[in-house]
This record gives C-alpha cells, structure tokens and sequence, in this order.
C-alpha cells in the first residue's frame, strides 16, 4: 500500500451511515422473531372464520384456514430468520474453513479446494435446490441444511482471496518465525483480520438464504407445515388472495421478506463497502 | 500459457463433475419415471412398462447406464423425451430461443443501465440523492422475482390493462412479441439492473481510492473523464465476473418468470420436467445450462485476457 | 566455532511452477555464510535477488532444495520437527514492515502477553518481564493499550524487538529494520539494536541495500547478486571493493 | 449525467406507453366468432395422444359412444351400438354423414383402423390388445364389429374415451405416440385442431367445413392455457376470455365470487362425479383395523372442510363413498362429526391412552403417530385432519410432495394417511364406483391399490361381468353397502365443479365425463342477445 | 520570480479520533525556474501540502489561506478552472509510480492523454509529440515502449513514465511527491539523473517533497524542513547542511549515515496530541520556557527563515 494514500486515509471517515437504517430494520425483526410468543395477538394455529378483511380485532384479518394473519406473520419471522441464520451459519462456517485452509496453506490442497469451490459456483444452484427439495421432500430443517450446503462457494473465495492477501503480511510472518503454532495463526492472526470481510459476506449469505426459502415455498415445495414467510405467500397466491385483492394476506409477508433482505443487505453492501471489498471476488 | 492449461481442465472437470451430477441426481430421486408416462387415470401392463423401461435404457445397470449416458453427451444426444415427445436437444433448441429472447436484452439492458447508474453513485457516494437511488435499487434487489412479477402482472398487465397477462405471442407479429415480451423483460431488467448497480457501484467505490485514480485527477480530467476513461473499465471487471458466475443465478430468475408469465421457455421447462421427472429433459436442460455457464466463464476469462492485459501476461 | 554460530552451507533454492511442468526458477545458488554470536553480517545487494528468501531459507520458513543450514551444528532439515523447531527457536526475525510485524487487530499488550504465553511465561512473571523488556527497548507501558497504527513506525520496530527479546533468540535476523523509517528514527533503532546485541550476544545478519549503515553496523558484509554471492569479507575490504566497483556504478551511491 | 439518466429513463417509459397502447387498439374483429377458453391444463407436445389435448381433440376426432347429461353412455360417431355373445361382439353403426375436415367420407374402414392402431400402438390401450380378437367392418350397415377373445361388459364406456382417427392420415404414421403435427390434425367433428401454438400456448380449433350436421354460430375455438391460476383468473376478470375450462376440475373456488362480481360471467354448478378423500394405508397398523377407520370418521369435522377447502361448494359426504350424480347411487348413511363417539369408539377398540402423554397407543403400546403422504393442493385438508385426529390423541406428521414422488411413495406404500382425490374417469374405471382406487389387483397413478379383501374383489368381478343394468344396481348397492361398512377410503367433501362462463354465449352443455368441453356445448351456444 | 506563494495556509482534517491539525501556518514561496525540497518525517505534513496545491484533498480537509498561482489564488477556482490548471500549469508525481498508472490501459495512452484532454489534438498527433517527449527523456525505442501496460515495467521505468506524462505540457510547477520511495539506490541514483535532466530540458520549477535529505542536497535549490505540520526553517541547500538553524534540522542532520548515525532523543509527536508552544520543545536541547507555551514566528536571518526563539 502506499504511503500517500495512506496518509489520506487516515484522514477520510467514512460518510457511509446507511446501515443503521438497515440495522434498525433487522433489529426491529430480530426483536419480532424473539418476542412472537408474547407480541403476537393470537395463537397462529387457532382457526377463526375464514378469509376477514382486517378488522378491529384482526388486524389484517384472517386466511383462508380463518388463521390470524398477523400472529402467522410476527410468528412467521422466527421461522424464516431461523432458516436464514441457520443455513447462514452452516455456509460460512463451511466457506470460512474452506477459504482460510485453502488461502493458508496454498499448494495441492488450494488447488483442489478451489477447484470445487469453482465448479460450485458454476452450478445452477437454485434449481438444484429445487430438484433436491423435491427429492428429500420439503422439511424445514432440510432446506435449511441445503441452502447452508450450496451457498459457501462465494464466502470461501472471499475468505481465501483475503486470507491470501495477509498470509504473507509480516506479522503472520512474525509470529511464524516466533514459533506460533498454525491453529493459533488461523483462528488469532487471521481470523481476526478477515472478519470485516466475513461478517458482511455472513449478512448477505442470510439475506440470499431467505430470499431463496421464499423462492423454493412460491413453487410449493416449501414445508408446509412451518408457517415462514414464503409459505403464507404460497397459500396466499394459491388461495387467491391476488386474485382477490385481499392486500392484507399476500403483501405484509412479501414486504416482509423484502425489508429483512434489504436491511442485511444494506449491512452487508455498507460493511464491504466500508472495506472496499466488491461482492465476493478475487 | 500453463494458467490457460490450468483453467481449461478446470472448466472441464466441471463440466465432467456437473454432467455426473445430473446423471446422479435424478436417479436418486423418488418416482419412477415410467409411472409418469402416463396420464393419471389410464392403466398400463406390466409388460408395456417393461417395454418402455428397455427402450429408454432404465433396466441396465448403473454403471451402463451411466457409460450410455457418456456416450449421449458426445454425439450431443441427450435422449429422448416421452412427455414433450422429442429429441431433447430439439426440445430444448426451440425453449431455448425464447429464453435468450428474454434474457440477452435484459441483461444488455440491465448492464448498461445497471453500470452507468452504479458507477454514477459510486462516485458520487456520499450525495445524498445517489444514496436514496441505492436504496431504491437495493429494494429491487431484495425482493424475489416471483414476487415482483406478480405484483406487475397485477398493477401493469390487470389494474392497467396494458400488457397481456401470458405467453410469447397472440398472433406472432414483430410488435406482438414486443408486446408480450415488454413486462417480463422489465422485470428481468429491473431485478438485474439493481444487481448489476450494486456490484458496480461497490466496484467503483473501491476502485475510486486507488492511486490512479488521483493521478487521473492530477492530470487535470474532470471527474466525468476520470469515471468513464479511467473508473469505469477497471471497475467493471467484477461485474462481468460475476454476471458470467451467476448465470445460473440469471437463469432462475427467469424461470419463475416464465412461470407466472405461462411462457413456454427453459425455465418452465425445467420446472414441468421436475415435476414429470423427465430425466432426459432434465438432463439436457442441466447440460445445456452449465455448457453455457462454462462457456460464460470460459468468455470472460477471455475478455478479461483482452481488457486486463496483467492477465494474460502472467499466462 | 561451529556450536556458536548458524551456517548456511552451499544452498540452493528454486521454484516450479505447475503440476506438470519442468520451468524452475532459481532464486539462490550456492549460498554459504556463518552467522556468529556476538558479531553483524551484513547482507547486501539490489532487491530482488533473494535477500528475503535467504532470510526465510535459514528462519526455516522454507526449505533450501540443496545445500544445508547447521544452527550450532545441527542439520535443521535432517532432524525431526520438533527438534527442528528446538534448534529454530534460536533464531528469530526483524521485518522491515515494522508497521505490518504485528496484529493490526491486537494492542500491543495482547501480542505481547500471547508471546509470554508462548514462552510459557504465567501471568505475574510475563507482566514484570515485558515491563522490563519494554523498559528495555525505549518504550513506556502508556502504548500497551493501543493499536500499532496508533503509534509510530519507530515504536513498532521497539515493540518488534521487545517480543523477540521475550523469546530470548541467539541469533536474530534483521530484513531492512530500518528501510521504512525516518533517518533520526533509523538512527535511534540502530543504537538500540547495537546495545542489545553487546548485552545479550546476538549474532545478527543484517539484511539492507543501504551501504553506509552496513558499513557502520557489520563485522563482515556479504554482497549478493542475481542469486550468488559476489564478495564476502570484512567490512573494510568491501568498503575498498565498493568503491573499485562504484567506478562501474555496480550499487548505489553514497 | 443525471440529465442523460433521466432521458434514458423518459424514453423507457416512452416506448412502454406506446407499445402497450398499439397492441391495446387493436381492434376485435367481428365478422368471425371466436370462443376464447382459458385452461390450467397444459399440453406438453403438440402429439395428439397427449394427455390434455386428447382432452380438447373429443370435438375434432368424435369417440364411438359418449355419455350424456345424466351419465348414461349414448352413441357419439356410433349412432347406436349393440353387444351380443355375452359381451364378446360390440357392433357400432358409424353415423353416415361425418366427413373428414380434408373432405373424405368417414368410414368404417377409419374406426377398424383406430381400434387396431390403439391396440398396438398407443400404450394406454393395453387392455384392448389383451382381449381384442378381430374387428370387422361391415359395409352395407355402415357399421363395424369389435371382437374379443373374453367378454368385456366396459366396451362402451371405454370407447368413450377413444378419439376415432382418420385412416388416410395416420396409416403413414408408425410412431404415434412420439408423432409431433403443429397444424391442420384432420377430425370429423364439427371443428378440428387447426394449429396447436405451444409459444403462444393456444391450441386454434376452426369449423370443419365438411360438417353436415348442426351448423355452430362458433367459427373458432381456441383453448388459451396457463401454467399459473392467478393469471388465467384475471385474464377472465379482463374479460379477455369467454369460458373457463378444466379437465375433472373447477375453477377455484375462491375465486369465483370476484369473477361473479365483474358481472361479465355466470357459472354451471354441478355436482363433481369426482371426490376428495382421506385414504388409507390398509396394509399397516392401526388403519387395517375397522374399528380404528370407523372411529376416525367422527372425529372428522366435514362440514368445517367442506367450508374452509371448498368455501361452501361442498357437501358433507356419506359412508357410501360414492356421490349422488353417479348411477345407481344408494343413500348410505350420512358421515358424522362427533368427537365423543370417537373418543369412545377408539377407547373401545383398544386404543387408550396408556402412558398419559396425550397419545393414544395401539394394542401392543406404542404411541400412535401417522404419516400423512399430501400432495401440495390437499396440504391445507391435511392441516384440518391433523388437527383433527390430535383432538382424539392421534398424532399425524405431514409429509408434502410433489406428484410424482407422491405417486412413487404411495407405490412403495410409504405412508399411513393420504389425502386424495378421485376423477370422473376415476370413479368409472375398472368396477366403477371408484373400485379403481382402491383393488390391489391394479395399478396407476391416482390409485392406492390397496384393498385386497376378497368380499371386496368378488363385488367387483361381479360388476365386472354384467352389462345387465339390474345386475348391476345390485352389484352397486353391495359395493357402496361395502364401503359404508368397511370405510377403506373416508370422503372428506363432495363438492361442486364451477365453470364460470362469459354471459355473452349461452346454451353451454355439460355432461359428467368432460364438463363443457363437448359437440353438444359448441353446437348450441348462441350469441346471448 | 515568485510563481506559487503559500500565505498562511492551515489545513485540518476531522476525523474519528479528533481533529488533526495536519499544516500549521504554512507560508513559503516557489520561484521560477527553483527546485525546492520540502523534507520532513512521515506524517508532518508534506504531503498535505503538495496536495493542497493540486487541491486533491479529501472533503474533509477544512483549507485556509491563500496559495498564489501566478496572481491567482488556487483555492478560490472553480473545479473546472482547477480542472484547466492540473498538469498544464502545475503537474504531480507521485511515489508510488505503479501504482499511479492504469493497469488497463498502454503506456502511450497514459501519457498522451493530458494532449488530448488539454490540447484537444487528435490521436495520431498526441502519439508523436509523445514518443518525440520519450526520445528527449532518454527512452531508445519510444514506439515499443508506447504499446507496453505499466506491469510490465520496473519501478524506476514507470517513474520515468510519470516524469515524461507531467513534462506533455510543459507545466510551469512539477510537484514530486517522494519520487524515490521505496526503490533501490541504483533506480534512486536513475531518478536524480531524470530530475537533472528535466531540470535542463525544461524550465519549470520543482517541488520535492521528500523526507530524504541526501535527494534533497542532489536537487534543490532551496529547502524548507517541517516538523509536525509546522515549517522550521527555510534555507539555501547549501547553507542548511553547512549551517543548519533550527535544532531539530541539527539533530536530523546528526543522525545521517554521514555523521555516524547519531541518535536523537524522544520522537516525534502523534498527530492527535500535539505539545503547546513549539512542537519540538520536548526534545529540544535548548529549551526555554516561552517554548512550551507559546509557538514561535518565523525568524528571518541572513541564512533564512527559521521558527526558533533562539533566534529572537
């Protein structure tokens, strides 16, 4: 790096605020998601009459099972996170391991590494998702585990491309020579310093993994049994609640959706835009 | 020239592994492909069934199976298909043609568009309009194509009346393709333009701080020059990347597309083939796919040889 | 002679590239020198001809594809792994990205304390040790809660030696410790790295294209070009030599 | 640059405007009459033996017989027919005055050559090659016999189904069922398929100009088809099409009263021949227990599914099975919500709730917990009976797939609890009166093959050998007495097919096999004043 | 001449951790046909200055003062006057030469493009007047060198790339930002030989910003040392080493190779906590009391102008 730029640097603070927006927006969820059981006005399973319009007590009244929509869609937060996070967690566990092994130790095991991680990406993932969603019939633990398999490619080429940048930075180099072990480097040298890489990576992956559920529930493959946010939309088209025009069934999950994607979307685009680090490439 | 070795028989063992896996995937599955021949009340004797088990090759071993399956690939017969009754890859070639239809203009569309207005705000990052056209793109970027497509297919084609509800065409002439064709291309365009608007302008925001672009500065160019001569070309590099990567990505976008629109393309191809588990269709949709995303990648591995001379150099 | 001294005996490195391929680039050929305790050697040379790989070649970071590196007369390559990190513990490196030598993400006081950690130091003995070392190497404890790009490029390079102190090296390899730094600083360090060396006998190899400072901080200097040695003696038939080849604008200026 | 961004964007809005106001002037035209279908059925290939357009091709390619508004099977292209040598020789009399759209007469010769070319070629058609002996014609009688080997009491109703083919055109074609014509498939009937537009997803029907019969006011058809009902929905509410069709199917009911509303359409309601059903596992403990099925039945709230899946267009169903439209319907008594019998009745045949977990155990202590195997349209049935069975202590995991692995699990009797439904086809094949679904002697996609008591199979051997209508009430009354008794499946709702039609035609038809989609519908529509 | 003239300029940056005052009441004056070298330690401040001049800066620098450009005060242009007067009155070079180039884009194109962006001259003539600056700079095969990309070329090459691009149109001031940071001694000795040469060739005045004294002693004909965003002491080159004023131009001097190194004691201020008074009291061996309190002005004496109260 050079020194001019550097001394600017130092200088310049960053004028992106965008994401507190985006962070009040997920925390708002986050809040909803954990606080369902208490904030929610009715037990999302109850059955009431079916299909009323938004009404002093149901205030955006009712399915067609005469299910509370809005105690599905508080209710509904906590499954769609939970699928978010979770396949989140196991794609960047994966992608972090994968990319931090394979830009440490480089050679044989890099090459091999990358080269699945390439042919990975090259795969038509939501498709794929689809046809194995078919096969192992829809579960939501299992979509889960699915998008949490098939998303870590992009977290693992970021996470290799930094871990590469700074294996050969003096320190790393130091604390080689000082007779640190190579756990410790990864998880207390490196690692520390991927991390503004990892965390916006880890919010977007989310926001990939929800809008994916959302995609897989839409065709119907969803799991049927878990009222996420995809799924109210699913019975919401499938019952006619387009065709109906009944606005309070079919837009408060799909907006829903929307605001979650954007808000870890706006943490995440103003964390890597923060560090100058596009998308997810080399 | 080893570089080059290397990223040939990378792609080609991703061809190899993506082509096995469609070999693979489909046998694992559940439902046996022969129930699915028929309609859902006819009854059929065992011995008919066997006959077409035999004919399309499901009663070999694996191992054969797999090895005849090779041998398709090569002669770029991908098998025949009992539910859209015909060649697959004449199947596919007239789905084809409709998709690229959607997609080529989308995607030229949403690269310019997406490009120009990303880099725009990439410089100008801190104006506050700019930072509410980011937001509104990021909002298009958040929300599922089924989603969008059914709210404009409600709003334009139904509250509206201006565009029609399905399909390619009515009658088939040049403006009645148009026609059919504006809505879901919008669409496409729409959602891709803020994907694109988003690589590009974190692209630029990263360039931007690079020394160069000072001295481009120090050089006496406005900041228009610096962006479009100096920014631009250096930070569009990872949007084409990425537009080449995520190509099935693309892909799928277009299929619920497809879906809600009733157009008869690849999407809704793969999608009734799932559903009918038509492995040759599947097959060869799959193929054709990851040829193309090859190919895409294998493209831009060349562009970037020719826009990126570091590249090519360290071949 | 050789039980105090580290020797680098006839090595050669090259690199391949490729699975498949032959194309080898040789980096260092035929390298040998000795690093004794108690006395500098000064390694000089344009950049780019495997000053650094020298460096990593005898830190044991990499291994030499011929030739030999003995510390105290043990063959570093020919021994297990454990008692080769014995033997390497011996010899420890000054970078000359002082800045970079430590954890951007850490105080100083967390690299510190992991070393001592390492060391297998507790808590009570390490806190006096680095307190001391820190005394040692010009520092007060007022910077053990900052960041390194919060303190200058001077105190860093100090930090630096302090935690190579903590683990108590022979030999101590310095790569340009004051390429980076301001002259009144580079002045500063050098003393500093004099001071230590007469106090705690370290042989160091001085890594620099910096004439003037080999010249006033080796006892034999070692001119490297395009990956052999061109000259070895002391320092004072290479200040005859450089200025016979200065005539020929071979390195540098004065 | 903001300049040159916003012109761009102008000029975007600009050319959407304009093209989407051409395409709107376009001006209808009205010298010719043109009844626009709208149908979820898709067609996959433009092959005439594909399932759906086999569907749409009943007015271009006439069948023998066809069966009329009550149910009862009537010539078609036969203008009557007759079965002697204890159902051995069926003899159609082929109406004389059909011709083929190209001009040619239809002959005797085309059915002779249709049946033999099903029975060897057309794999559906098995059952007609096992038995199929001979077919003669019989020129001076117009007529042509079909001869089997055994007697088959079904011909009729099986020629239903069986779209005659001109000779002259099909003869040439060894592959039928991979066979692909885009254009002009040659039909008798008053219209034939003139184009089938897989891009466009229409299939064009036009009059057949050699039609000597009843002359339709319709000059085409076309059959617009659409892979998503919200689509189809508000291309109706548009107006843009005239009538709703679906194979076996009504049009979603929550979506009729909005389409009501438009004041554009009116509907048909008729009762469906078809059913949804809860169906069993009858191999597996507890369901092949009688006792645990009959308990089960009351603890079933039919009426809040009939309201809730069918939103008030269906009934609540009886033991018999069977619903009134079929022939020879017996009233069997009603089914019942009654969740203290149930309770009773599960307790009294073993079934308590020992450990007190809130799960009932069966004889031998293990809780009872079931797998219910759903397709994505009967989830929301699925979550009802759920809900229900866990009132009594049942407790049921729902299994969603989509239909083809529903089709290979229920194959491989991969489940305890299904939910399903029977076609109007459905509930004729084999024995009739929905046997079809459930003798393990068959196979096929919609049928659980799951019933082997021999009680059962003799009813439906009985049936299977008569044609004689009094032997076959009785037969009937067993089967449905058999049903009532033994509850192999449980009907969760008889309901309503609604065809909702633009007000601008009347005279629409329906018969029970095909709906609206027949001769007789497009023979009388008229222009609504 | 004077052709650029700084009058008290003061530059400060708002950041995270506290305002930064990065330039002190900077005043000093460049004249025709002059090198002057601007020396001091990493982070005093040099840098900011140069880029000042250039009006480079980040949007949070806040500028006062005036910077005189023949007459005209660069900090009052419009952008697109500023636009005008970047590289065809007052070029830069930076340190980092490779860095400074385009990777995408040839050599030639990089340094025609201020004649067709200035000049508005066609292609075909820029590419002439480019290889005939390349023959004049030294370069033997100007049409090869013009199709190569910056990778493809050492440090001291694109330094010299950098050199012809701010000599295309013959700029009256060259700022060069540490020229020789970071390269050999054999590419620096290459540099100073290019400064020379341009020095002849050409008529404009050079400003070098460097934080090598000995480049300094080579080059210039003037030298202005700042510690700590503040200038100490401005002389003649040939008098600051013979004589140098302020303490701490004697103790950098001391510490050179030269004069063996000698060590100075304490280090220079962080730039958040800045000492009262004179920066460099702390370390300063003639200390007196004012100098902790209050910042001294700028003496002139016969050799120069120095900011000492010794020199009261």
């Amino acid at each position: 790096m050079t020194h001019h730029i550097e001394e600017l640097k130092k200088y310049a603070i960053s004028k992106l605020n965008l994401n507190a927006i985006g962070i009040t927006i997920f925390l708002l969820f986050l809040f909803i998601a954990i606080a369902a059981g208490i904030i929610s006005p009715y037990n999302p399973w109850i059955r009431f009459e079916p299909y009323i319009p938004p009404n002093s007590s149901h205030f955006l009244g009712t399915n067609d099972m005469g299910n509370d929509i809005l105690s599905e869609l508080l209710f509904g937060a906590r499954v769609s996170l939970i699928v978010g996070f979770g396949a989140s967690i196991i794609a960047t566990v994966l992608g972090v391991i994968i990319g931090i092994v394979s830009g440490y130790y480089r050679g044989m095991m890099d090459e091999i590494l990358m080269a699945i991680t390439d042919i990975y990406l090259m795969i038509p993932r939501i498709p794929l998702i689809i046809i194995l969603a078919a096969l192992m019939r829809p579960n939501f633990w299992l979509i889960m585990l699915l998008i949490g398999f098939l998303w870590w490619p992009t977290t693992a080429r970021v996470v290799r491309s930094s871990t590469m940048q700074i294996r050969d930075a003096s320190f790393i180099l130091s604390v080689k020579s000082l007779g640190f072990s190579d756990k410790h480097i990864i998880l207390s040298e490196i690692l520390p310093n991927i991390n503004h890489v990892i965390i916006p990576k880890f919010m977007l992956t989310i926001a990939s993994a929800m809008f994916s559920e959302a995609s897989i529930s839409f065709l119907g493959l969803g799991d049927p049994t878990m009222k996420s946010w995809g799924m109210m939309l699913n019975f919401a088209f499938m019952k006619g609640g387009l065709i109906n025009e009944m606005w309070w069934w079919y837009l408060p999950p799909g907006l829903c959706i929307v605001a979650v994607v954007f808000s870890l979307m706006l943490i995440g685009f103003s964390l890597e835009e923060k560090e100058n680090i596009v998308l997810g490439l080399e | 020239m080893k570089m080059r070795s290397k990223k040939i028989a990378r792609y080609l063992i991703a061809l190899f592994v993506i082509f096995s896996l469609n070999f693979i995937i489909p046998r694992l599955m559940p439902g046996d492909p022969i129930t699915n021949l028929l309609g859902e009340d006819y009854v059929m004797t065992e011995e008919s069934l066997q006959e077409l088990r035999e004919k399309m090759g499901l009663d070999e071993s694996l191992p054969i199976q797999y090895l005849n399956y090779w041998n398709g690939v090569f002669r770029f017969d991908f098998g025949y298909s009992y539910h859209f009754k015909g060649p697959v890859s004449s199947i596919i070639l007239s789905r084809m043609k409709w998709t690229l239809l959607l997609l080529i203009p989308s995607i030229l569309f949403s690269a310019i568009l997406g490009s120009l207005m990303g880099s725009i705000s990439g410089q100008k990052s801190s104006s506050n309009s700019y930072k509410t056209l980011t937001l509104i793109e990021l909002a298009f970027y958040s929300t599922p194509t089924f989603f969008l497509s059914l709210i404009f297919l409600y709003i334009f084609s139904f509250k509206l009346g201006l565009f029609p509800i399905k399909g390619f065409y009515y009658s088939g002439g040049i403006l009645d393709i148009l026609h059919h064709f504006f809505l879901p291309i919008s669409i496409m365009t729409i959602f891709l333009t803020s994907r694109n608007y988003m690589i590009m302008r974190g692209s630029v925001i990263q360039e931007k701080s690079k020394l160069y672009v000072v001295y481009a500065k120090a050089k006496g160019l406005s900041d228009r020059q610096v962006l479009f001569k100096h920014i631009f070309k250096n930070a569009s590099l990872p949007l084409l990347t990425l537009l080449a990567l995520d190509f099935g990505f693309i892909l799928s976008g277009a299929l619920f597309i497809e879906i809600i629109f009733s157009m008869n393309g690849m999407g809704n191809l793969i999608y009734e083939a799932l559903l009918s588990r038509d492995y040759p269709v599947l097959y060869g949709s799959f193929m054709i796919i990851s040829i193309m995303a090859v190919l895409a990648n294998a493209f831009v591995d060349f562009l970037y040889g020719i826009i990126d001379p570091r590249i090519s150099d360290s071949v | 002679m050789l039980l105090i001294s580290v020797v680098v005996d006839c090595v050669s490195k090259s690199y391949s590239y490729g699975l498949f391929s032959k194309r080898y680039d040789k980096i260092l050929s035929d390298i040998s020198l000795e690093i004794t305790k108690g006395k500098t050697v000064g390694l000089i040379g344009p950049s780019g001809v495997g000053k650094t790989t020298l460096a990593k070649i005898i830190m044991g970071l990499e291994k030499p594809t011929s030739g030999k590196i003995l510390i105290e007369g043990t063959d570093i390559w020919h021994i297990s792994s454990e008692d080769r990190n014995i033997s390497l513990k011996k010899i420890k490196m000054v970078f000359q990205d002082s800045q970079g030598s430590l954890n951007p993400k850490k105080t100083i006081k967390q690299s510190l304390y992991e070393t001592a950690n390492l060391m297998g130091l507790d808590v009570f003995k390490g806190e006096s040790l680095i307190l001391e070392l820190l005394d040692r190497v010009g520092l007060s404890s007022d910077i053990f809660c900052r960041y390194p790009h919060q303190i200058s490029g001077g105190q860093n390079q100090r930090v630096a030696l302090a935690r190579i102190l903590l683990v108590k090296p022979e030999y101590v390899i310095l790569d340009e410790p004051t390429s980076a730094l301001d002259i009144a600083v580079q002045a500063q360090i050098l003393e500093l790295l004099n001071n230590l060396q007469k106090e705690n006998n370290f042989g160091y190899l001085l890594i620099s294209h910096n004439i003037p400072l080999i010249e006033f901080m080796s006892d034999k200097v070692v001119v490297l070009d395009k990956g052999s040695i061109i000259f070895q003696g002391d320092t004072k038939e290479f200040t005859k030599f450089n200025s016979l080849k200065n005539k020929n604008n071979f390195i540098g200026y004065k | 640059m903001n300049k040159g961004l916003s012109i761009v964007l102008m000029s975007i809005l600009c050319i959407s405007l304009i093209v989407g106001c051409v395409n709107q002037g376009t001006p209808e035209k009205t010298t010719t009459t043109t009844i626009k279908i709208g149908s979820p059925n898709t067609i996959k290939a433009a092959n005439f033996f594909d399932t759906n357009l086999g569907v749409f091709s009943k007015i271009s390619n006439l069948t023998l017989t066809k069966m009329d508004e009550n149910g009862k099977i009537i010539g078609n292209m036969a203008t009557k027919y007759e079965a002697s040598n204890n159902d051995k020789v069926w003899k159609f009399y082929i109406n004389p005055e059909l011709y083929w759209s190209d001009g040619k007469k239809v002959t005797p010769e085309d059915v002779k050559f249709s049946v033999e070319y099903y029975a060897n070629k057309i794999p559906y058609a098995g059952w007609i090659k096992q038995r199929l002996k001979a077919v003669t014609v019989i020129p001076e009688e117009n007529a042509v016999e079909i001869l089997f080997t055994e007697p088959y009491t079904r011909t009729n109703l099986e020629f239903t189904t069986y779209n005659i083919l001109p000779k002259h055109v099909w003869e040439s074609i060894q592959d039928p069922m991979n066979y692909i014509q885009i254009d002009n498939y040659v039909g008798c009937g008053p219209f034939f398929i003139s184009n089938v537009n897989l891009d466009s997803q229409i299939v064009t029907l036009k009059k057949n100009p050699y039609w000597k019969g009843k002359q339709s006011v319709v000059d085409t058809i076309e059959i617009h088809m659409y892979k998503t009902n919200d689509a189809l929905a508000l291309d109706l509410e548009n107006g843009t099409l005239d009538v709703y069709y679906k194979y076996a199917g009504s049009y979603p009911y929550s979506n009729i009263q909005k389409l009501i509303d438009t004041g554009k359409y009116a509907t048909i309601k008729k009762m469906n021949v078809g059913l949804i059903f809860l169906g069993m596992n009858l191999q597996r403990q507890p369901m092949s227990d009688v006792n645990f099925r009959n308990a089960i039945s009351y603890a079933i709230n039919y009426d809040e599914i009939a309201k809730i899946d069918a939103l008030g267009y269906g009934t609540a169903p009886n033991r018999g099975f069977v619903p009134p439209t079929m022939e020879f319907y017996k009233e069997t008594p009603k089914l019942e919500y009654n969740l203290e019998k149930a309770k009773q009745l599960l307790n009294e045949a073993g079934y308590k709730d020992g450990n007190g977990n809130g799960i009932l155990e069966t004889t031998d202590g293990k809780d009872i917990k079931l797998i219910m195997l759903l397709r994505p349209e009967y989830v929301r049935s699925g979550e009802l009976v759920q809900d229900y069975l866990k009132k009594v202590g049942i407790e049921t995991t729902l299994k969603s797939v989509d239909s083809s692995t529903w089709i290979s699990l229920k194959d491989k009797y991969y489940y305890d609890l299904t939910i399903t439904r029977t076609t109007p086809w459905g509930m004729l094949m084999h024995a009739q009166w929905g046997s079809g679904y459930f003798d393990s002697r068959r196979t096929g996609e919609g049928v659980l093959h799951n019933l082997s008591d021999p009680e059962f199979l003799k009813i439906c051997d009985n049936i299977l050998s008569t044609t004689d209508s009094g032997k076959l009430k009785i037969y009937a009354y067993d089967l449905q007495d058999y049903y009532s008794d033994n509850l192999p499946g449980i009907t969760l709702y008889w309901n309503e097919n609604i065809t909702p039609y633009s007000k601008k035609f009347s005279g629409w038809y329906v018969d029970p096999l095909f709906g609206i989609y027949n001769t007789e519908t497009f023979l009388n529509l008229q222009k609504a004043s | 001449m004077k052709i650029l003239e700084i009058q008290d300029l003061n530059v400060k940056f708002t950041t995270p951790i506290g305002e930064v005052y990065a330039v002190n009441n900077a005043s000093f004056s460049l004249n025709a046909n002059e090198t002057l070298a601007l020396v001091g330690e990493t982070g005093c401040g040099k840098s900011v200055i140069a880029n000042t001049i250039i009006r480079l800066l980040p949007q949070n620098a806040e500028i006062s003062g005036n910077i005189f450009y023949k007459g005209n005060n660069l900090l009052k242009m419009s952008d697109r006057e500023m636009e005008k007067t970047r590289q065809q009155e007052i070029a830069i070079i930076f340190q980092n030469p490779t860095l400074s180039l385009n990777p995408l884009y040839k050599i030639g194109d990089q340094i025609s493009e201020p004649l067709l962006v200035h000049k508005k001259i066609n292609k075909k003539e820029a590419f002439t007047k480019t290889k005939k600056l390349l023959k004049t700079m030294g370069f033997q095969n100007p049409s090869k060198f013009t199709g190569m990309y910056p990778h493809q070329l050492s440090g001291g090459m694109n330094q010299r790339v950098l050199l012809s691009i701010s000599l295309t149109l013959n700029p009256s001031i060259i700022i060069a930002d540490e020229p020789t940071k970071g390269l050999d001694n054999e590419l620096v000795r290459d540099i100073i030989e290019e400064f020379k040469t341009v020095n002849k060739i050409n008529n404009s005045s050079l400003l070098l910003i460097t934080h090598d004294l000995s480049i300094a002693r080579e080059l210039s004909d003037r030298i202005i040392i700042m510690y700590s965003g503040d200038i100490v002491e401005i002389t003649k080159t040939e008098s600051f080493f013979k004589n140098p004023l302020h303490p701490y131009s004697k103790i950098l001097l001391n510490s050179l190779p030269e004069r063996g190194f000698n060590p100075p004691k304490g280090n220079s201020p962080s730039m958040v906590n800045i000492p009262k008074g004179c920066k460099f009291h702390p370390r300063c061996p003639h200390k007196k009391k004012i100098c902790s309190e209050k910042t001294p002005p700028i003496y002139s004496i016969d050799e120069g102008d120095v900011r000492c109260y010794l020199f009261q």
